[in-house]
């Protein structure tokens, strides 16, 4: 076991830290993540009926009674577990672990819409493109080629902004250097007003993410269910420090 | 000679019961023989009357087959998976639970089949070759589903392991790509296994029927002349069939099962889910066996000959005793969600039984234990063939129902609230369950008037082993062990 | 009385499920072909004559060395060289039209991957691949020819011969193509 | 100039490039078959594949965030924020982020047109007649009035330039993003307590405790990005010091709900709490009581609020007793009659903390300030009335959608012969104009923004094309210089061949000007000018406020109005991502969920949950919302909000279009319907004094919101 957990603090890799005490909530991640990764909008009625494809959501629980009561925001998004519930389930490997990124990877081109992955994420991250989304001419011309529009019948996920770690890997590399940390910037992490998300490589532990994953107020998501999540949040709210 | 065997039935339905042994006679169709020819004919004329009602009956299905099923899910095809109601966080809807309700359905009649061949239960004999039927067509129905689900299924044929240029296997961990292998050998053997013993009676309407109905019989009949030989050959076949279905049978429902047990879902993540699932199906499959019967001895020629009320009476136990075991799973559900302690469980559990939805919760224990255990206690009952219809209906809605609590509602009320569900069927959904259901019923529509529904050589067989005797005063029935 | 010949058995029908047959092999064969075939270029441009007069490849496809897309030339940059040659030939008559009107030639890309295919030349080139290994023997074509199977598993193919063990780690990513 | 020519060119060119490959073939084989198509003459800065970024400034609010936007191929694919930029250091917002969708949206205006007011029926026209027709209009510059938005600035420089050289009315400016914000309620007030007509701005970034009266700073107000990076350095001081907010409002808004506190005061107490514990503070210091507070009675002030006086003894330390104490006053709680004293107060209370000009305290935004008050709109309208208008030019405004219908103001434009709107989409103001003239949208065009809240330093954020115009657009400073130049009175004095030699003109001065970077001539400059998104100092030159009344003057504050519990609300009025509702028709702003509700695609009334109980109504009903003294009502659907006081509801403002494309129109309601047109003493509308009578329909419809209601709130449905 001791073997097995060493193992996997090798293996990891990138990863994100939220910090939860000055997120604010304000879902300029939720809008950057669409924008950049050419998440199709889907009209009132869709969103009604939980067919929204945010690959990035705002979870708001509110706290407490009246006049003390306040909502608490915790960005959800793919948690790119180490050992994830949403791999093995996948027939066809479209739902399958990068070993040179340590994260998922969603293969679109390979996924035949089983929805398994989906329903075994404790995290509800992933979403399924129910219809093939239009976006009229010629608002389709902004979409990011660096990212597959995708088709009905797929499922898709956030990504840690994938095209922007190979781009800057390859980047790196042309430059003739290493990755450095801060290269690589995920479009939540980017606009986040507050800089409340922060992103890296976990594996360097001087880099950002590993100081501040070694917070106290370190947690993650569901740890109890052994999936190895990514994503570090550090507690926040008015319990801490004052 | 049709009018004949007719006339005789007639008689023996008003004939005054005397002795004892009339009323055993009257009772185990065993005991009731009847000279060969006759009962061929019997069968042969159940199997080639045909009346405009069922023509009626089979052209309405075949449109509803082709509107229901077809056309639904060509639209869907056409539009997208969207015009089902599956949402975040609820991805398989009534999909995957009319697939699991087709595959437990299924299974019984490999069960009543092989199981009661297995140990020699006789009263088995007349109706073995329509449980058989129903777990082929009711594969047929549900492995359309894994398709049926699939949000691009014109790439379907990924999950088959082939060699390609692009170096991909499908994932063999995938308790989908076990489902898929599972099935498929289930279909396989269960088909072999219903084909085997029809041999027989297959040469035997060979030799009855002519044109278009002789080539297809002398056909599949593979030119059987009925030696020694070929009978020594047939009973060794089917004899390591019952055998080595039994296993397939139980492994393919636990593999059903896995697909929701080894996924992270609080409520389907339970050792336990084998056996229920096992048992489950055969509840509702026993349950589809004494309906279909029922249907058959109504609208069937010469059935209430084969099948009796000796027969409800025995299915009607069978149904208590899986009612029991059910019940004695579900309550361990609940026994090991407790003593696991998991809160997200608990709380789906509780959500089951008190959420917005608890009416299915309270379908599914009311069908599946309540009916079963007030009513089939009584003999009299299990002798009513037509209460024995209704509450083995009301059995197969209640194991729906556990199907869909176990999937849609479990799904909805996971670990992270925030993103709770309902899930609305829609109409597309609907009809195709539905479009499922006819394709079953149509299946069984042509069945029942191109191969025999009863197998007569094994009830032929069958009444040669019994007799009746007459020990002292008293009569009694007894059995040769044949071979 | 007709005589008594099964369906299956009659000459019509034999004839006509050949005849299906035929049609249905044929028509993946035409289609098959099509799909391989040089689409129609609007100048049939002469490679093998460019090429041996010593022309290099990123002369005109510029961006390969540098980025994801290599490019296909700008009609500026033919007419750099052809403003300063007798246009003898009607192609060539072609090329000063579309650079008199300043349009741009509506050149056909060839060598295309799917959307879902994130190809890069920059690293190929820098790794040293030649053009060749990819694009076929352009010294002997006119127009670009499609290459066949350009598929996933011939890139993996050369990715594992060109690669140690550990690169290949990378090199077989499903995220190194696939995004 | 020969500069602005080449580039216009290559953005033409560059727009020929590559049609979008990824929009056409989805993931799937189609993608073969796409047809690319080759450059003509590829700049040598371009690259086929390779994405080129452009430095502008975001066009969607007056903050002015520096945006670096992403183009491939000619075609602007991502907006990012400018690291450089001194407003918003890289970061951006929701609304800046969907700007492309503006751009490229469908239901933009391809070119000038003839309309039919109030129908939907128009006529295309050439440039050429759409500048003699506004040539028209300049040449009687007596009877020509602007309307203009808050933004671009350089507009603005150029009509007021026009109005100084002919005599005519200055241009008006109106937002309700202004008005919602306070604005001119808080530079009045700051011109009063602090003696100068700039911008306050609160350096949250060192303070240990902050009231907030109203500001909604995370989300709309002022400069959302400057002050969430205030915020974030407030919550990570050194030493582990996280600094203690409270915020003080009827509602919980998204900056409220991250204060550390959130105190339900009743709409319109807002000042008189302010006084009380300025009175608390003085007498805590030790300090003579000054005659600001001194008048105020702490028992009245803290039942006025509706809390308890011990809870307003307590504020009163909190605030008297840290190191680095700050009030800001702004939104909901300067839009009362009493808006322009509540902000005095609490402006007042900073000066009481003695923060000015220092760390953690109160500095003065560079460069002074042109918002228009509401009474320059009343102005107008009256000017309308009145037939001193014939030709009314509209450009970045919406006032139909925007301005109480109390105001009358689309009775008043009946009177205007010539109504020329240079909306780019047709909005509602475009409908019931006479020709529109559709602008560039913020992305292709050219321009400065000057006035920055949010900035520590004197700052020019400079507006470039990144992409050439999608349609047959034309910038409307073009338009005007055009029309000018064909009328002798003007030319002399309007001497500007185009927008680019006009704003290079305006920024000539800027060479010399201490700025981060200089040059010898203006094509260096302007290149430069264009590369790093404009022009700023190079270290902070806040200004220090002085205090310029001594906390002497006395406020006549009254108490806040009454109303019947259980039968009359306050209704406030809050602004989402939607800003001033141009918003509206970005698909990705319509379906980016509420921060606090989660709703998405309408709007909602926010009402306590006990006090839908008392009516009767349950989450998802729809009511009716009638004001008091007033006929307009609107039909809204009720989102069940914990985080209200029980006699206030709440209303978005940004919905609730008649026009403005597919994804605005009828889509929830607009509750400027329902807004009184009275002013306070600083000329802004009182929309918080707005109350209003709830009445159930008896109907319902299930809000598209993203929570779930069982998940969340325990409700029986979902």
């Amino acid at each position: 076991m001791a073997e097995l957990l060493k193992e996997q603090e090798e293996t990891q890799k990138w990863g994100m830290v939220i910090d939860m005490d000055i997120c604010s909530g304000c879902q300029a991640c939720v809008t950057a993540c669409s924008m950049e990764n050419n998440v199709p909008f889907v009209g009132e009625d869709e969103m009604a009926y939980g067919r929204g494809l945010q690959w990035m959501r705002i979870r708001r629980y509110w706290e407490g009674e009246y006049p003390e009561v306040t909502p608490t925001h915790q960005p959800m998004l793919c948690q790119q577990c180490g050992s994830a519930p949403c791999e093995p389930v996948c027939p066809t490997f479209a739902s399958v672990h990068s070993q040179e990124e340590q994260i998922n990877v969603q293969v679109y081109n390979r996924c035949i819409g089983t929805r398994y992955c989906a329903n075994n994420c404790p995290f509800s991250a992933r979403v399924f493109n129910w219809f093939d989304y239009e976006t009229p001419a010629p608002m389709n011309s902004y979409l990011n080629p660096d990212v597959s529009v995708r088709r009905r019948g797929i499922m898709e996920k956030c990504t840690f902004c994938v095209q922007r770690i190979v781009h800057g890997r390859q980047q790196a590399a042309a430059e003739g250097r290493e990755v450095e940390d801060g290269d690589i910037v995920p479009a939540c992490a980017q606009a986040c007003p507050t800089d409340a998300i922060v992103f890296g490589d976990l594996s360097d532990p001087e880099s950002k993410v590993s100081k501040m994953s070694r917070s106290d107020r370190a947690f993650k998501e569901l740890e109890e269910l052994g999936t190895q999540p990514k994503v570090i949040y550090l507690k926040g709210g008015k319990s801490y420090g004052g | 000679m049709a009018a004949d065997a007719k006339s005789l039935l007639n008689g023996r339905k008003t004939a005054h019961v005397e002795t004892e042994a009339e009323e055993l006679r009257k009772e185990h169709l065993m005991l009731d023989p009847m000279p060969r020819d006759e009962m061929n004919d019997m069968v042969m004329e159940a199997m080639t009357t045909t009346t405009k009602t069922y023509w009626v009956w089979v052209i309405g299905f075949g449109i509803a087959v082709a509107v229901l099923l077809f056309g639904a899910w060509g639209y869907m095809i056409a539009t997208g998976m969207g015009v089902a109601g599956i949402r975040r966080p609820i991805y398989w809807g009534i999909f995957i639970v009319t697939f699991v309700f087709w595959i437990g359905i299924s299974h019984a009649g490999t069960f009543v089949s092989a199981i009661l061949r297995v140990f020699k239960a006789e009263f088995r004999r007349p109706f073995t070759r329509a449980a058989e039927l129903m777990t082929t067509f009711g594969l047929a129905a549900g492995a359309i589903y894994p398709l049926v689900h699939l949000g691009r299924v014109w790439v379907f044929y990924w999950m088959i392991p082939y060699p390609n240029a692009r170096w991909l296997w499908p994932n063999f961990r995938s308790a989908l790509e076990w489902d898929l292998l599972a099935i498929t050998t289930y279909l396989l053997s269960s088909t072999i296994y219903l084909f085997l013993p029809l041999i027989p009676d297959l040469a035997m309407a060979r030799d009855r029927s002519t044109g278009i109905r002789h080539f297809f019989y002398k056909t599949f009949a593979l030119g059987w002349r009925g030696t020694e030989a070929e009978w020594t050959r047939l009973r060794k076949a089917i004899g390591i069939f019952a055998f080595a279905i039994i296993p397939v049978m139980f492994s393919v429902h636990t593999i059903v099962s896995w697909d929701f047990a080894v996924g992270q879902v609080a409520g389907w993540h339970s050792t336990i889910f084998g056996p229920y699932f096992i048992i489950g199906a055969i509840l509702s499959g026993v349950s589809a066996v004494v309906t279909i019967l029922y249907v058959l001895r109504k609208t069937l020629k010469n059935m209430d000959y084969f099948i009796r009320l000796e027969h409800f009476d025995g299915l009607g136990k069978l149904i208590l005793i899986f009612s029991m075991a059910w019940a004695y799973f579900f309550f361990n559900e609940y026994l090991l969600s407790w003593y696991g302690g998991e809160a997200a469980v608990k709380q789906v559990l509780t959500l089951h039984a008190t959420g917005p939805t608890a009416w299915v919760w309270y379908l599914m224990l009311i069908c599946n234990v309540a009916i079963p255990w007030l009513f089939l206690w009584n003999k009299k009952v299990r002798r009513t063939p037509w209460l024995m219809f209704i509450i083995t209906l009301l059995v197969n809605v209640g194991m729906y129902a556990e199907r869909y609590t176990i999937i849609p509602l479990t799904l909805g009320h996971q670990r992270s609230p925030f993103d709770w569900g309902i899930y609305n069927p829609t109409i597309v959904e609907v009809s195709i369950a539905l479009g499922t259901l006819c394709l079953f019923i149509f299946l069984y529509l042509l069945a029942s008037r191109a191969i025999p529904l009863v197998p007569v050589w094994e009830v032929q067989e069958g009444q040669m082993a019994h007799s009746i005797r007459k020990v002292g005063k008293t009569e009694v029935p007894s059995v040769t062990e044949l071979e | 009385m007709k005589p008594n010949v099964p369906w299956w058995q009659r000459g019509s029908i034999r004839i006509s499920i050949v005849l299906v047959l035929l049609i249905l092999v044929g028509g993946a064969g035409v289609g098959i072909y099509y799909t391989q075939a040089p689409p129609e270029q609007p100048i049939p441009f002469p490679h093998n004559f460019h090429v041996g007069i010593g022309a290099e490849c990123m002369y005109c496809h510029t961006g390969a060395a540098t980025g994801p897309s290599a490019g296909l030339p700008t009609t500026n940059k033919c007419w750099g060289c052809h403003q300063q040659l007798e246009p003898r030939n009607e192609n060539l008559k072609l090329v000063a039209s579309f650079a008199e009107n300043e349009e741009s030639i509506p050149w056909v890309p060839v060598a295309l991957q799917p959307d879902f295919v994130k190809f890069n030349h920059q690293p190929h080139i820098t790794a040293g691949v030649s053009c060749e290994t990819c694009h076929g023997d352009v010294a002997s074509m006119t127009v670009a020819e499609p290459q066949p199977r350009h598929n996933m598993g011939w890139c993996l193919d050369c990715h594992q011969k060109m690669s140690t063990p550990e690169d290949f780690v990378r090199l077989s990513d499903c995220a190194t193509c696939h995004y | 100039m020969s500069n602005k020519i080449s580039r216009r060119d290559f953005l033409k060119i560059s727009g020929i490039g590559v049609t979008a490959a990824a929009v056409l073939t989805g993931c799937g084989p189609a993608s073969r078959y796409v047809v690319r198509q080759s450059y003509v003459d590829m700049p040598e800065y371009n690259q086929t594949g390779k994405s080129t970024y452009y430095a502008t400034t975001c066009q969607e609010c007056p903050a002015g965030c520096g945006l670096i936007v992403r183009t491939q191929e000619g075609r602007a694919i991502k907006v990012e924020g400018n690291p450089n930029h001194p407003v918003n250091q890289g970061k951006v917002c929701s609304r800046g982020l969907t700007s492309v969708q503006g751009l490229y949206n469908p239901d933009r205006i391809g070119g000038p047109l003839q309309r039919t007011r109030g129908d939907r029926s128009s006529q295309p026209l050439t440039w050429e007649e759409a500048v003699s027709t506004v040539q028209n209009g300049l040449s009687n510059p007596e009877k020509t009035a602007f309307l203009l938005g808050l933004m671009p600035d350089h507009l603005f420089d150029l009509v007021t330039e026009f109005s100084e050289t002919t005599g005519a009315a200055a241009p008006v400016r109106y937002s309700a993003l202004g008005t919602l914000e306070g604005r001119a309620t808080l530079l009045a007030a700051s011109k009063k307590m602090y003696g100068t007509d700039q911008f306050p701005y609160f350096d949250l970034s060192a303070a240990d405790v902050v009231f907030n009266f109203g500001a909604d700073y995370l989300e709309t107000w002022l400069s959302p990005l400057a002050y969430s990076r205030g915020y974030r350095k407030m919550r990570k001081q050194e030493f582990g010091k996280r600094g203690y907010i409270v915020a003080f409002g009827a509602r919980q808004s998204l900056t409220a709900s991250n204060a550390d506190e959130w105190i339900p005061v009743t709409p319109g107490s807002e000042g008189l709490v302010a006084l009380a514990i300025g009175q608390i503070t003085a007498r805590l210091k030790g300090q003579t009581i000054p005659a600001l507070f001194a008048g105020v009675n702490l028992q009245a002030a803290a039942d006025a609020a509706g809390i308890s006086l011990q809870k307003l003894q307590q504020l009163g330390q909190l605030f008297a007793n840290a190191e680095n104490s700050l009030a800001i006053p702004g939104g909901a709680a300067l839009t009362t009659s009493v808006g322009y004293e509540t902000a005095q107060a609490v402006l007042g209370l900073n000066i009481l903390a003695d923060n000015l000009g220092k760390p953690g305290g109160v500095f003065l935004a560079p460069g002074t300030t042109s918002t228009a008050s509401m009474e320059a709109v009343k102005t107008l309208i009256q000017r309308c009335l009145d037939g001193e208008v014939d030709t009314l030019f509209i450009h970045g405004c919406n006032p139909i959608f925007e301005l109480p219908d109390k105001l009358g103001f689309e009775k008043a434009l009946e009177k205007v012969k010539t109504i020329i709107s240079f909306a780019p989409f047709e909005d509602e103001t475009a409908l019931v104009s006479d020709f529109v003239f559709p602008d560039h949208t913020g992305l292709e065009s050219f321009g400065y923004q000057r006035l920055l809240a949010g900035t520590d330093r004197s700052t020019y954020s400079s507006i470039q094309p990144v992409v050439q115009p999608v349609h047959n657009t034309k910038s409307t400073v073009d338009v005007l210089l055009a029309a000018a130049a064909a009328i002798p009175a003007l030319s002399a004095n309007l001497n500007y061949t185009d927008e680019v030699d006009f704003i290079q003109q305006k920024i000539s001065s800027l060479i010399q000007a201490g700025g981060f970077f200089t040059a010898s001539e203006m094509p260096t400059f302007w290149s430069k000018w264009l590369q790093f998104g404009g022009w700023w100092k190079n270290a902070a030159n806040f200004g220090t406020p002085r205090d310029a009344t001594k906390l002497d003057l006395e406020l006549n504050m009254n108490t806040p109005q009454k109303v019947t519990e259980g039968e009359e609300f306050h209704l406030v009025t809050f602004s989402t991502q939607m800003g001033d509702g141009r918003g509206a028709n970005r698909p990705w702003l319509q379906e980016t969920p509420d921060p606090q509700t989660t709703v998405t695609w309408n709007s909602w009334i926010e009402m306590h949950p006990a006090t839908a109980e008392h009516l009767g109504i349950m989450d998802d009903d729809i009511v009716e919302i009638t004001p008091i003294g007033g006929t307009n009502t609107i039909e809204a659907i009720v989102y069940l909000y914990p985080a209200i006081r029980p006699d206030t509801v709440a209303i978005p403002f940004g919905q609730g279009h008649t026009a403005l494309g597919r994804w605005a129109e009828g889509r929830g309601v607009n509750p400027a319907k329902l807004w009184s047109e009275t002013t306070n003493q600083a000329g802004e509308l009182t929309i918080s004094d707005t109350l209003v009578t709830i009445t159930p329909t008896g109907r319902r419809r299930p809000l598209a919101r993203q929570e779930s209601r069982v998940g969340v709130y325990g409700d029986g449905e979902h």
